[in-house]
């Protein structure tokens, strides 16, 4: 093999602390070795032609350069071989920059570490292969799973991108936690006033199948090419024939039912259509409170439909999508505030979640939009809001701020005095965090225009005191301990990861965090890209955010979308495994650990063989590293190109004792 | 620090190696012992890679990779943490100090801790000093071990 | 009835459903049994039972097609062997017929030796010898010479915690429920030494490995067998030398490839022609997984063996705390 | 029942202040089958003056009472009924787990601390935990039925929770639970774990009377008629000091305060004298008078 | 020469004696196992059983140099390289003491293949040439003893330089060969006197009577060639076999080889260490065909080779020496013994199939 060695100088970036003529020297001596040369910028154009012309006029078929890392420029320096007619897999990289130049002075040692480094990669090199992507058709459907407003904005805009799109939602309707909204900030505009006209845009979409009241079981496949179980669960009334009449509502007598879209303020009736603008505006039981269930009797709603869309006798319903992408889109729940046994542990009636709070301030919510006690429903006159209850407190494991919090407090306490002028609302804050348009100057309307009273520090406890509440804080810029008695407290609380939603990323194959937020590509650069291919990312799900975050989320992995299915064909890494198969003994461990289910039984000769899946395979290299008899390779990985990396730094180590 | 010895990294591509070139990008001063394998994933370790290399005469050997629930392979480092783990324990019974091996999580974003990282280790490794070779190394030690004891 | 008889009775129950039935038979002298290989009814006055039926027969089962029907003779430990087999699908349950005994235990062959040497007995010209309760009676070169069983045993017998097979389709005889404690004694012991005295050790010991394999092909769990690592160059982990290093390299691939899977049968060991200690290498690991999973290999068929398998939350793994 | 065995610390105030605690506790104890062994030659806990000054002085004090616990043999924890004290031993063996600290404190010591020390536990802990509220209930002879009590566990029983590993911090249930098994009324009150103002009473009485009078007043409103603690000090805090509180306050409050061992006396049969109830300065006489009525 | 007599007080005398410039390897226990080690001070010989290992390592070692070479480059062009060879070979004068009659005589079998009229091999012939063997007579046989089976016997000389007899208090020496005679010439060795020398032929005589009774192996190439296409025999005779190469390994008559380059940088050598017949990858072709894919066809080829195809070729002798080793310390007793007879249509023995 004839490999050519080019070492950077990266201005004085590397020539600063690494003699890069003289590694570039040394290189000569290396085995494989027809070319050394060094370089003011590899990467610039003069630098990249220098490297085609070696290439070309040394009769070279592989490359080393040794630089900056490979997660910048390798990519560049491939398609730089590539266009001097070599495979792009016949390259390596030697960092000699974030690894040697810049993380120390001592020209000698960092001389002597760069040559190694050139050394592996000659080394590793010898042993690499011409490696061919292979393309695969893809099927142009996207599946969005979510119907909050980033799963209904994603939704929108790849349908009307030309797409079809899959949406599914797990409860009865879509709008998710914004359409439980009574306002939005900072412009204090109707929260479903805005949503509902996107609501009705996805029912009537002609590209947009609509599947709510459905869960995802399954999902297997790659990019391109997914298959997706949905499972429809049982509503038990045939939304076909359902108009959403409400006769049965009226009519059911069951009332106590808890009222899910109401954040179980007040109850409901066993069977329901969340709100007035729900979409599908269908009807459907509670089987859990329904007395026909319970009981066997009643029916009293199977009596009244007109269109006689009611069977309690539904089963649930395993549809089978193929999609090319997904979007995942399922939001965040509020975390499990009644932790804080200070605040009550959740026994105290009128101390409120702020998304209860919205129900209560709602015109559509329990109480008609007065505000109410839960324990009396007399109209509270003092409210206190509690920030940051599962935020920024690591003594719960909620270290982290969730961001919207602030915002929406300032609107509540807005609403508040807009609702009750003569009620006061106090504060109790650890900071105000209000980056955004308009928004430092919302929380500063709430306090000077409205009077809400904001107190810097956190409250240590509440207890109830002759039906009213005791608020005893800290207020931190006084200095002081404040005690405030309430009608009502309101706790902001924090976001973490939608329920369940650790379990769909398993299923997706992405990563999350501790907190069930999952994990993107890159936290700045790739946004709502996860790291498995075809599968995006779009609002709370990915952590909290604002409502135009959400929306912006959503148009983004549409975007992304979009950009995907432009190709008719997709191109496969072929940094993939492979199998020998004269050397499988199919004992089948590699498939047990595959993370990815990309390898699977096959029968050969009346021998059972592992075979790699292609597409499927990630490339992590997980199958190498268990198959005992080294028979399943990574390829570009194997583990003849690590050990001969190995072993050449052990030969350099062994040269040095001998001499 | 003594003389240079010879360590050898292994490090996963998405996160530690990342975190070594955050650590370079910031200037976080490291010794220069260390030598870096570049792998996709550190469930790509077989744990033979470090007792070769230990055996084969390094002075230490560090892997590092994306922290637990990180991973971009989902679960190679869950994986990785068993197996390493278990060659690490291993190491005593073949004659090796366990320090001269160790594994940790580094994150992209850790400059900062991989500085510590390499610092920590290498300072490690050098207060154990040169490895003693299995071949002719451990032979010598064996006959001088026989003499004593004759 | 003699557990003997039992144990033939049984086979001949299940021979005409099997290709094979595996069992110890008499052995090239008095000393010695050897695996049998039963197909007839004649073949089961082949069949004999006791203190020198050493070998793990399960070793067999793999090198046979899986649609195979095969009998397999087991004591407490080779069962061991067959569970992990079966948790590894690597054979299938419904094509092997285990027959279970209870094992007294088996003699180590070297300790016999050992001990008749300092009898002034050569072990290698035995002509006659017997195993009668608790002693062990040894005629060699007109002389004849006994020595309590207590110190013939095998150590793994010893420490045995499973006399009775943990797995079986016929188990013949009175199970003897008995179990000893292990808590790997010998390997603390040997990890008490200097470090310089361990590495010093394997460099000694060896040296005298001749690369023939028999500790990886009496392996019962092994299976890579012809397709081993150790002697491929794609992937080329060991080199063709012979020194010391590579041999031991060989040792370690072998013990890493059995981490979590090995039964401690110990046949690894008892193959070495030339006596090396390798089984402490399997121990050690052993230790270590009893100590960080909680997991004993070869017990549980519905197991997933540790290496192969994960907790996001380790409890014992500190690994942060480096 | 097997006979559950204990290294019993006593504590100072035991032997002063609320030698009702210690009677009771003792009589208590051994009616639910519980042998107590007091700690061989005990000493000071140091309690707040030794922590405030050196904490290698209080381990050593503390120290001294573990490895005095040692002797007893087969008892598998030392048990004290004072929370100020649990505080302190339990800190303390926390601390001298780790070596550095260990080797201070043993270079005070006479006798050394080797190898693992007892565990330390609360009375409250050990009748919850090893007897529990089935075998309680079991016991009750004479139900306290038509009281009204409120559980008040002062500010360290629970606190800090990783050293003191029993019950919730914020909103502990373990003294509720007992009043329920007893028979008695449990009073709501959510004041459970807010300070007495504690030692105060000596230094700043106004604090006392401020922090005290809440925890009456709260009681008083929602309808208590007694109060139980577990604490010698918030014990002498809310009982003896009641009337000083009273006048402070401008109140009236006559609310007896039990220790939560002479209600589990009384409901397992024994006398008011057994109990040392006349020692309490608000006289449960009368409300005991109305209850039996 | 006439013969010498050794008394045993003597040994580590002579011993010391023949150690002076070269090496001697003696049989020494290591762990349970007996094995050829070089003699120094303190060393003590085992000499009263066999062996684990046969002294085979002396003449043929299991890895061995044959050569070493080094690429070189063009300093104008990289691309050109040259490579430099340079053979080894390495022969130092060894004395083997202690070996057993059929020892020896394994070297007698690789003789015919590695040092003949028309093929020399240069590393294996040096080494035959710098080996001396002290051989010691049997005088009761082990278990697995045979060697009157396949044409040898307790005593035989065969092989040999020197032979050692046991007789009252020590050994008669006896020289074998012109090279052995120079051993002698040492001040430890006394002359024999007759009676030492009537013991020796006694001793002799003895040891070859203990033997069991022998059947001749000779008539078995004929009939192991008749089962080449029996692999229903194969199949039974290796069912028990495991396939390790202990039994070649530890065979003082196997004489197989690989060849492998292992390089490093820019330069390399050229190795040949052992291999065995009973491992799948001794005919592993390139292709990944296999034509002795089974251990059957392996154990064939073992059994064939030593008491059909070898003495076909080399008209008469077996490439067995009847030391047993194969048997005594194959994990499973495959015995070669029983394989031969059963092929010869003889009563067997023992209970099984080998």
């Amino acid at each position: 093999m004839k490999i050519g060695v080019f070492i950077c100088h990266c201005g004085s970036n590397i020539a600063g602390t690494v003699d890069v003529a003289k590694v570039a020297e040394m290189a000569k001596s290396l085995p494989e070795v027809a070319f050394a040369s060094d370089t003011m910028y590899a990467c610039s154009e003069p630098g990249q032609e220098g490297i085609i012309n070696a290439i070309k006029e040394k009769g070279l078929d592989g490359a080393v350069v040794a630089s900056c890392t490979p997660r910048m420029h390798g990519p560049t320096f491939m398609r730089t071989v590539a266009r001097a007619g070599l495979n792009p897999y016949m390259f390596e990289m030697a960092n000699i920059r974030e690894h040697v130049s810049w993380i120390g002075k001592d020209k000698e040692a960092n001389t002597a570490k760069a040559l190694d480094l050139v050394r592996m990669a000659v080394a590793k090199l010898a042993r690499n292969k011409p490696l061919f992507a292979k393309s695969f058709a893809i099927n142009k459907r996207v599946l969005v799973l979510g119907g909050g407003v980033a799963g209904i904005q994603a939704a929108l805009d790849c349908a009307d991108g030309g797409l079809e799109v899959v949406l599914v939602e797990k409860t009865t309707t879509i709008g998710g936690k914004m359409a439980k909204l009574d306002k939005t900030f900072p412009t204090v505009d109707c929260s479903c006033c805005i949503l509902g006209p996107k609501m009705v845009d996805v029912a009537q979409h002609p590209n947009i199948t609509l599947y709510a009241s459905a869960e995802v079981d399954e999902i297997n496949g790659y990019v391109g090419n997914f298959q997706v179980k949905v499972r429809k669960k049982p509503t038990y009334v045939d939304w076909k024939l359902c108009t959403g009449c409400g006769a049965c509502l009226e009519k059911c007598p069951s009332k106590k039912s808890p009222d899910l879209f109401n954040e179980f303020v007040g109850t409901t009736t066993a069977i329901n259509i969340p709100f007035p603008q729900a979409i599908p505006k269908k009807a459907s039981i509670d089987a859990g409170s329904c007395i026909k269930f319970k009981t066997g009797k009643c029916g009293v709603c199977a009596k009244v439909c007109p269109v006689k869309a009611i069977n309690y006798e539904m089963e649930p319903e395993i549809v089978t999508e193929e999609v090319g992408a997904v979007i995942a889109a399922t939001g965040y729940d509020l975390m499990d505030w009644t932790v804080y046994e200070q605040y009550g542990g959740g026994r105290y009636k009128d101390v409120i979640t702020s998304l209860q709070y919205e129900r209560l301030l709602s015109a559509s919510g329990p109480t008609g939009g007065h505000i109410k006690r839960p324990s009396d429903g007399k109209e509270p006159k003092t409210v206190v809001f509690i920030q940051c209850v599962g935020s920024r407190d690591k003594s719960v494991g909620r270290p982290y701020c969730s961001g919207f919090c602030c915002m929406y407090t300032a609107k509540q306490a807005i609403l508040t005095k807009d609702h009750i002028p003569d009620s006061e609302s106090y504060v109790f804050y650890m900071d105000i965090r209000a980056p955004g348009k308009m928004y430092d100057e919302f929380t500063r309307r709430a306090m000077e225009e409205y009077g809400a009273k904001y107190v810097r520090g956190r409250v240590s406890m509440v207890y109830p005191s002759g039906g009213r509440y005791v608020v005893r804080g800290v207020d931190t810029l006084a200095g002081t301990q404040v005690e405030v008695e309430a009608d009502l407290v309101v706790l902001a609380v924090g976001a973490e990861g939608a329920a369940g939603a650790a379990h769909l990323a398993e299923k997706l194959r992405i990563s999350y965090d501790s907190y069930g937020f999952y994990m993107e590509s890159h936290p700045k650069l790739k946004p709502v890209e996860t790291n498995t291919a075809g599968v995006y990312v779009a609002g709370c799900v990915q952590g909290p955010k604002d409502i135009p975050t959400s929306v912006a989320q959503g148009s983004a992995a549409a975007a992304k979308v979009l950009a995907l299915f432009s190709k008719d064909q997709l191109q496969s890494d072929p940094q993939v495994s492979s199998v020998d198969l004269k050397r499988c003994v199919g004992c089948m461990k590699c498939a047990m650990t595959c993370p990815f289910g990309a390898i699977k039984e096959q029968e050969v000769r009346g021998e059972i063989k592992a075979q790699v899946i292609e597409t499927m395979c990630q490339g992590c290299g997980l199958c190498t590293a268990t198959c005992p008899q080294g028979a399943i390779q990574l390829q570009h990985f194997t583990d003849n190109q690590i050990l001969a990396e190995i072993n050449t730094l052990l030969e350099s180590e062994l040269e040095e004792t001998q001499g | 620090m003594s003389k240079e010895l010879r360590i050898i990294g292994f490090l996963c591509n998405w996160c530690s190696y990342g975190g070594a070139d955050t650590a370079g990008v910031g200037r976080f001063t490291q010794p220069t012992d260390l030598r870096i394998v570049r792998l996709p994933c550190s469930g790509r370790i077989d744990p033979l890679f470090v007792l070769k290399t230990l055996t084969g005469g390094a002075d230490g050997v560090l892997v590092s990779g994306c922290h637990p629930r990180d991973c971009h392979y989902s679960e190679g480092n869950f994986y990785a943490r068993r197996r390493l783990e278990m060659v690490k324990r291993f190491l005593p019974v073949i004659g090796i100090d366990p320090g001269r091996f160790e594994y940790t999580w580094v994150s992209a974003s850790e400059g900062q801790r991989w500085q510590t990282v390499v610092r920590g280790f290498t300072e490690q490794v050098h207060a154990l000093g040169p490895i003693q070779r299995f071949g002719k190394d451990a032979a010598a030690m064996a006959a001088q071990l026989a003499a004593s004891h004759a | 009835m003699p557990i003997l008889d039992e144990l033939k009775a049984a086979i001949a129950k299940r021979l005409p459903e099997l290709d094979v039935v595996i069992g110890w038979g008499k052995g090239f002298d008095a000393l010695h049994h050897t695996p049998v290989f039963i197909t007839s009814e004649a073949d089961l006055d082949k069949l004999v039972l006791g203190p020198l039926s050493v070998q793990n027969l399960a070793t067999y089962l793999t090198r046979y097609p899986k649609t195979k029907k095969i009998g397999v003779v087991v004591k407490g430990c080779d069962s061991r062997s067959v569970v992990q087999l079966l948790q590894e699908k690597l054979i299938n349950r419904e094509n092997v017929v285990v027959f279970g005994f209870p094992c007294e235990g088996v003699v180590d062959l070297e300790k016999v030796k050992r001990a008749f040497e300092d009898q002034g007995m050569e072990a290698a010209r035995v002509s006659e010898a017997s195993f009668q309760g608790d002693r062990c009676t040894l005629t060699s070169g007109g002389k004849a010479g006994s020595l309590p069983m207590a110190d013939l045993w095998a150590d793994k017998c010893n420490r045995c915690q499973y006399h009775d097979a943990v797995i079986s389709d016929e188990f013949v005889g009175q199970r003897l429920e008995r179990k000893a404690e292990d808590a790997y004694a010998d390997v603390a012991a040997f990890e008490a030494k200097p470090l310089a005295e361990r590495q010093a050790f394997w460099q000694e010991q060896m040296s005298r490995c001749i690369r023939c394999y028999a500790c990886r092909n009496a392996c019962p769990l092994c299976v890579c067998r012809d397709q081993c690592i150790a002697q491929t160059r794609e992937p080329n982990w060991v080199s063709q030398r012979t020194g010391v290093e590579e041999k031991f390299m060989f040792q370690m691939i072998h013990a890493s490839h059995l981490a979590g899977r090995c039964t401690e049968c110990g046949e690894c060991e008892r193959a070495c022609p030339v006596g090396i200690p390798i089984l402490l290498l399997k121990r050690k690991n052993n230790k270590e997984i009893l100590e960080l999973f909680d997991y004993r290999a070869g017990i549980d068929p519905e197991a997933k063996p540790p290496l192969l398998a994960f907790k996001v939350e380790e409890e014992k793994i500190n690994e942060r705390g480096w | 029942m097997t006979t559950l065995r204990y290294a019993y610390y006593p504590g100072c105030s035991g032997l002063g202040t609320s030698k009702e605690y210690d009677m009771s506790t003792r009589a208590v104890c051994e009616a639910l089958g519980m042998e107590l062994i007091d700690i061989p030659d005990w000493n000071c806990c140091g309690s707040s003056p030794a922590h405030t000054v050196d904490d290698r002085l209080a381990g050593a004090l503390s120290a001294r009472n573990l490895v005095q616990a040692g002797d007893i043999e087969g008892v598998d924890a030392i048990i004290t009924p004072c929370p100020s004290c649990l505080a302190n031993l339990k800190t303390s063996r926390h601390r001298l787990q780790k070596p550095e600290f260990r080797a201070e404190v043993n270079k005070l010591l006479e006798r050394p601390v080797h190898g693992d020390i007892l565990p330390v536990k609360s009375v409250l802990q050990v009748i919850v935990e090893d007897v529990g509220m089935e075998e309680l209930r079991y016991r009750v002879r004479n139900p306290l039925k038509d009281m009204s009590i409120a559980p008040y566990y002062g500010c360290i029983m629970n606190r800090p929770p990783k050293i003191m590993e029993f019950d919730s911090q914020e909103n502990p249930m373990a003294l509720d639970n007992i009043l329920e098994a007893l028979g008695a009324t449990v009073a709501p009150f959510n004041l459970k774990v807010e300070c007495c103002g504690a030692s105060f009473g000596v230094a700043r009485r106004d604090i006392v009377e401020r922090l005290s009078g809440k925890l009456l007043n709260l009681a008083a409103e929602n309808k208590a008629q007694a109060m139980v603690t577990a604490c010698p000090l918030c014990q002498m805090n809310l009982d003896a000091r009641q009337n000083q509180i009273n006048v402070a306050n401008s109140t009236n409050h006559v609310m007896p305060i039990f220790y939560f061992t002479q209600l589990i006396g009384l409901a397992l049969g024994f006398s008011q004298s057994q109990m040392g109830l006349e020692k309490l300065v608000v006289s449960p006489r009368e409300l005991l008078a109305g209850a039996a009525g | 020469m006439s013969a010498k007599y050794l008394a045993q007080g003597d040994l580590s005398a002579w011993l010391g004696a023949l150690a002076q410039g070269r090496r001697v390897l003696v049989p020494v226990r290591e762990n349970g196992a007996v094995v050829f080690r070089p003699y120094g001070p303190g060393t003590k010989p085992v000499l009263t059983r066999q062996a684990d290992s046969p002294p085979k390592e002396s003449v043929f070692p299991s890895t061995e140099r044959l050569m070493e070479f080094s690429y070189s480059k063009d300093a104008e062009n990289l691309g050109k390289v040259a490579l430099d060879i340079k053979e080894t070979v390495n022969a130092p004068a060894t004395v083997v003491f202690g070996g057993r009659p059929c020892d020896a005589r394994g070297f007698t079998v690789f003789d015919r293949v590695y040092d003949t009229k028309t093929i020399r091999d240069p590393y294996y012939a040096e080494r035959r040439a710098s080996t001396l063997f002290v051989t010691l007579a049997c005088d009761t046989p082990e278990t697995t003893c045979f060697c009157n089976s396949v044409g040898s016997s307790p005593v035989d000389a065969d092989g040999s330089d020197v032979l050692l007899t046991p007789v009252d208090g020590g050994w008669l020496v006896e020289a074998v060969s012109e090279r052995g005679k120079a051993l002698l010439d040492a001040p430890a060795l006394k002359d024999a006197t007759a009676a030492a020398q009537d013991q020796a032929k006694a001793a002799k005589e003895a040891a070859e009577a203990a033997m069991p009774p022998a059947w001749d192996a000779a008539p078995a190439a004929a009939k192991l060639l008749e089962k080449f296409d029996d692999m229903g025999f194969w199949d039974d005779v290796s069912a028990k076999c495991i396939s390790c190469g202990a039994c070649t390994y530890l065979c003082p008559t196997c004489y197989c080889f690989t060849v492998t380059d292992e390089r490093s940088g820019m330069k390399g050598e050229r190795i040949r260490t052992w291999d065995t017949c009973m491992s799948f990858q001794f005919t592993l072709e390139a292709s990944g065909h296999n034509p002795r894919p089974t251990k059957a066809h392996r154990l064939k080829n073992r059994v064939g080779h030593k008491f059909s195809y070898y003495p076909d070729i080399h008209k008469g002798p077996i490439a067995c020496c009847g030391c047993g080793r194969c048997i005594k310390l194959c994990p499973v007793s495959v015995d070669i013994r029983e394989i031969v007879r059963l092929a010869m249509e003889l009563p067997t023995a023992t209970a099984g199939k080998p």
